[in-house]
């Protein structure tokens, strides 16, 4: 069964408030694409989940789409801050819940598994686990098995998450060259998956073992070629260096430098449905 | 080894001081920049069998040139393995195996904990920064954690501004009262001096070359104890670690200039 | 650095009493030459973890090398049952820790993660819970977020897991083709690898999207073709019928029969260092 | 559709029957014999949308021939995905994704729970069966499940010997009190036989063409009601159903013969 629609067909179904988890790296693998279109939706009260952050949060973040953010830290790599994302914070119209990459890769590992929660010795004695205990979703126990002290998380689960894929069949079994970070377990933690990919294949075409996402998850496929430009998607291309340094100067000064920014990026990446 | 004829700037310094720590054998997982640097240097020099891991999945690369940080592509030239986050920082860093954990900071304390999360500036606003991401994962479970930062004195804090990764203690409570495994934070190496930090204080180890010991402990703002007879001079970059880090590691100087 | 050595210098580095983890499934992937090497050395009292045994295990029971076995089940697929394993069991020679295949896989994914605890909701209400209520690797406690019962497990890290891969560099990153059942959480979770497989092949030659067992867990590798046979190795040969058939009748009769049974596949399998 | 004008064996209408009990769109995890046998019809007929997950690992599969059993690499063939354990019984069925689960028993009980693992012989000896596999997490975790077995009185006990995996409640508790989701088993159907499993107790839905509702009943020694109007018939296997099973599924007649 075919689940290849338009890029905003299957935007279209993420509603205003959903809880979207991403998975991008720094300057790699973003699915800019998909979070163009949202922008250009103008999707508001989104709340966002991803262990780094990197160009498709700061874009959508910028844009005014998000609400919150759950997030183990992140940046542009040595390109710079996410300037639009610490400055949300910084003025408070950004909610912010803070992790390390192993703490909240645990906790959609959680989501993805089924588990009711997960333990972590990472965060103790930090200002996250101070600023985290508020939140509701971490506890403090004592090792049952040890007596240690361990700190206890609930799962995640968004309601959908967004990868971009090197190639996925059309009934969404999707591959990924290079490392995969926390990108499955993101994926598998959300209720669905929604793929952009650089080529839509047939069913049969992958070898079994080479799937990362499994199509039983996914709810979209879209074909969208250089979705994640300027990111990188290791082999096929790499980061745009004058685009990436272009988003940072337009970041950092914000207001209606980043507008302009982020209408022509939106104008060079039109949609054609 | 040749002492270098020639000058080496002082973040050079840094990154032969840090690799100087890593020992043959590590496995170490490095965090983004000078970190990178240091421990590829080390691999290329005194410690051929130490491996690489990279938060994001990546088990021993070998690059063979510069990169902009553990995301670009570049970094994992080479690598063994492309795994994720639970590989690296789960099976290897959680499970007990990694040896060794390098990363920078923005603020260090007497105890080795660092912030790299976010900074009060004086007009009472907050300036962002880089979060966690491993960090905080790498100091907690790491067996022992080298620190790499600037030596300026605002950088050197009795009190962090926000403590993103323990150190050997937080707080008057030791890592094993908190539940943490491993050492903690061992050294910090700034551009000017190794630091040596243990359950007794931080101690100033060795200053470099050309460096005065006590201006270098009057730009670091809480107590450094000396030990008797002096600190150290830190041994001098040599010809071929200059020649790695200025041809192979970091030839347009992005991270040590 | 290279870690390849003769099966026997590979199979002379497990202790008597060790734990080993084995990572064959039924009929499948068995590491059947690794284990014939461990009954010829008349290897003793090993405590094996195995989610679901097959032959290697069945081999190593009957061949009086096991003390206690800790499992979730199995069987030889329609070849028939353990009948060495289940045996020994009806007997009282093996002690056995019994769970369901998802239950003793979370406890060896938190082996390998170094999570001091993970919680599941399988197994509640069923006898394989009471019987393992003694063995003290089991809590039942309250889900601290949703008030649901729940199981707490401790984790499993055996000494020593033995994989049999297709190939697998001299550093050991070795690959696994097909499904990959509980392998990877079994090795990852042992102190350290062996990797028997049927090719050695340089360092640089498996992309790394490939590897299923990191080199960075393996204490050594040996090139052992067809060591999986008489169990069958997806895209190298299939499970050998008339031998698999042979195995049944002599565990099934058991005794002197057995015996037989097993000098004739010593034999039949010598190795040559 | 035609009705079968030859007959067929008792184990080929358990395979139709408990096709029959599949939906379009289910997400099934199906174990060893029999119901791999009962899917793959189901998926060729009336539920082509349904699809198969085996405990090992694959997603998808789409065999053109039989298999020894779920660790034979030819159920494999044609599959989407090999992952592993933890994606199937983890991700799918831990996360509560599984729609349904087919299972073969030794032994059953009024609530459906089964018992894979072992049987107390009448001379007091223990013969060991498979034990649970993926059987436990199935029966525990899937929305629903349904149970195959050979309609042996011996198979039907109140007491199970050993309680290896749970049906709709255990001891008199319901599966809600015990920390499971799902509604549990919803049907036993045997070579004689659907009995339909509900909180209510065990009925008798329907009898397979040609027995008699009263010889079923005594063979099921425990108690099993029976709605006003009495049983059904189940549906005989189409041509098309034997076909399949004659000639594609299980040619060799190892599970229906």
């Amino acid at each position: 069964m075919s689940k290849v629609v338009s890029l905003s067909e299957a935007m279209a179904s993420i509603e205003d408030g959903s809880h979207v988890g991403l998975t991008g790296f720094a300057i790699t693998r973003n699915a800019v694409a998909a979070a163009l279109e949202l922008t250009r939706a103008k999707r508001r009260h989104l709340r966002l989940t991803q262990v780094i952050v990197g160009l498709e949060t700061d874009l959508l973040v910028g844009a005014g789409c998000v609400d919150r953010l759950v997030y183990s830290g992140g940046s542009l790599d040595r390109f710079g801050l996410v300037h639009a994302v610490n400055r949300a914070i910084a003025t408070g119209t950004l909610q912010i819940e803070e992790y390390s990459t192993l703490a909240l890769t645990l906790r959609l590992a959680a989501g993805s598994l089924g588990l009711p929660f997960v333990p972590t010795r990472s965060m103790l004695g930090s200002s996250l686990l101070d600023n985290l205990r508020a939140a509701g979703e971490i506890v403090e126990q004592t090792d049952p098995f040890t007596g240690s002290p361990v700190l206890v998380m609930s799962p995640v689960r968004p309601d959908v998450a967004i990868v971009h894929a090197d190639t996925c069949d059309e009934e969404g079994n999707a591959t990924i060259a290079g490392p995969r970070w926390s990108l499955r377990e993101t994926a598998l933690a959300a209720a669905r998956v929604i793929v952009t990919t650089e080529r839509v294949v047939l069913r049969g075409t992958i070898p079994p073992e080479r799937v990362v996402v499994p199509g039983t998850v996914v709810s979209a496929v879209t074909e969208v070629p250089r979705g994640a430009s300027p990111t990188a998607l290791p082999g096929h291309y790499d980061y745009d260096r004058a685009w990436l340094e272009a988003h940072v100067e337009a970041t950092k000064e914000g207001g209606e430098r980043f507008r302009r920014y982020l209408e022509g990026m939106l104008e060079a990446r039109a949609v054609h449905p | 080894m040749t002492q270098a004829s020639q000058p080496w700037t002082p973040l050079e310094m840094l990154a032969v001081a840090a690799a100087g720590q890593v020992r043959d054998g590590d496995l170490a997982v490095v965090g983004l920049g000078l970190p990178q640097v240091a421990a590829l240097l080390a691999q290329r020099t005194h410690a051929p069998t130490s491996e690489l891991l990279l938060e994001l999945g990546v088990f021993d690369p070998h690059p063979t040139g510069p990169s902009m940080g553990i995301a670009d592509p570049r970094m994992w030239e080479g690598a063994a393995v492309f795994g994720g986050v639970l590989d690296v920082l789960g099976s290897m860093l959680h499970g007990g195996r990694v040896s060794l954990g390098i990363l920078s900071a923005v603020q260090v304390d007497p105890d080795g904990s660092i912030n790299t999360t976010q900074v009060h500036l004086e007009d009472g606003s907050l300036r962002r920064i880089n979060g966690s991401g491993g960090g905080n994962d790498i100091a907690s479970l790491a067996g022992r954690t080298l620190v790499v930062l600037r030596h300026e004195p605002r950088r050197f804090r009795a009190c962090l501004d926000f403590l993103t990764s323990p150190g050997r203690a937080v707080g008057g409570r030791r890592r094993s009262e908190l539940g943490l495994p491993g050492e903690g934070t061992v050294a910090v190496v700034s551009d000017r001096a190794v630091l040596e930090v243990t359950d007794e204080g931080t101690f100033l180890h060795s200053v470099h070359p050309g460096e005065d010991p006590e201006a270098v402990l009057e730009a670091t703002p809480y107590a450094v104890q000396v030990r008797p007879g002096g600190p150290e001079v830190t041994s001098a970059p040599t010809e071929e670690e200059l020649r790695l880090i200025r041809t192979e590691l970091d030839p347009q100087g992005w991270y040590t200039r």
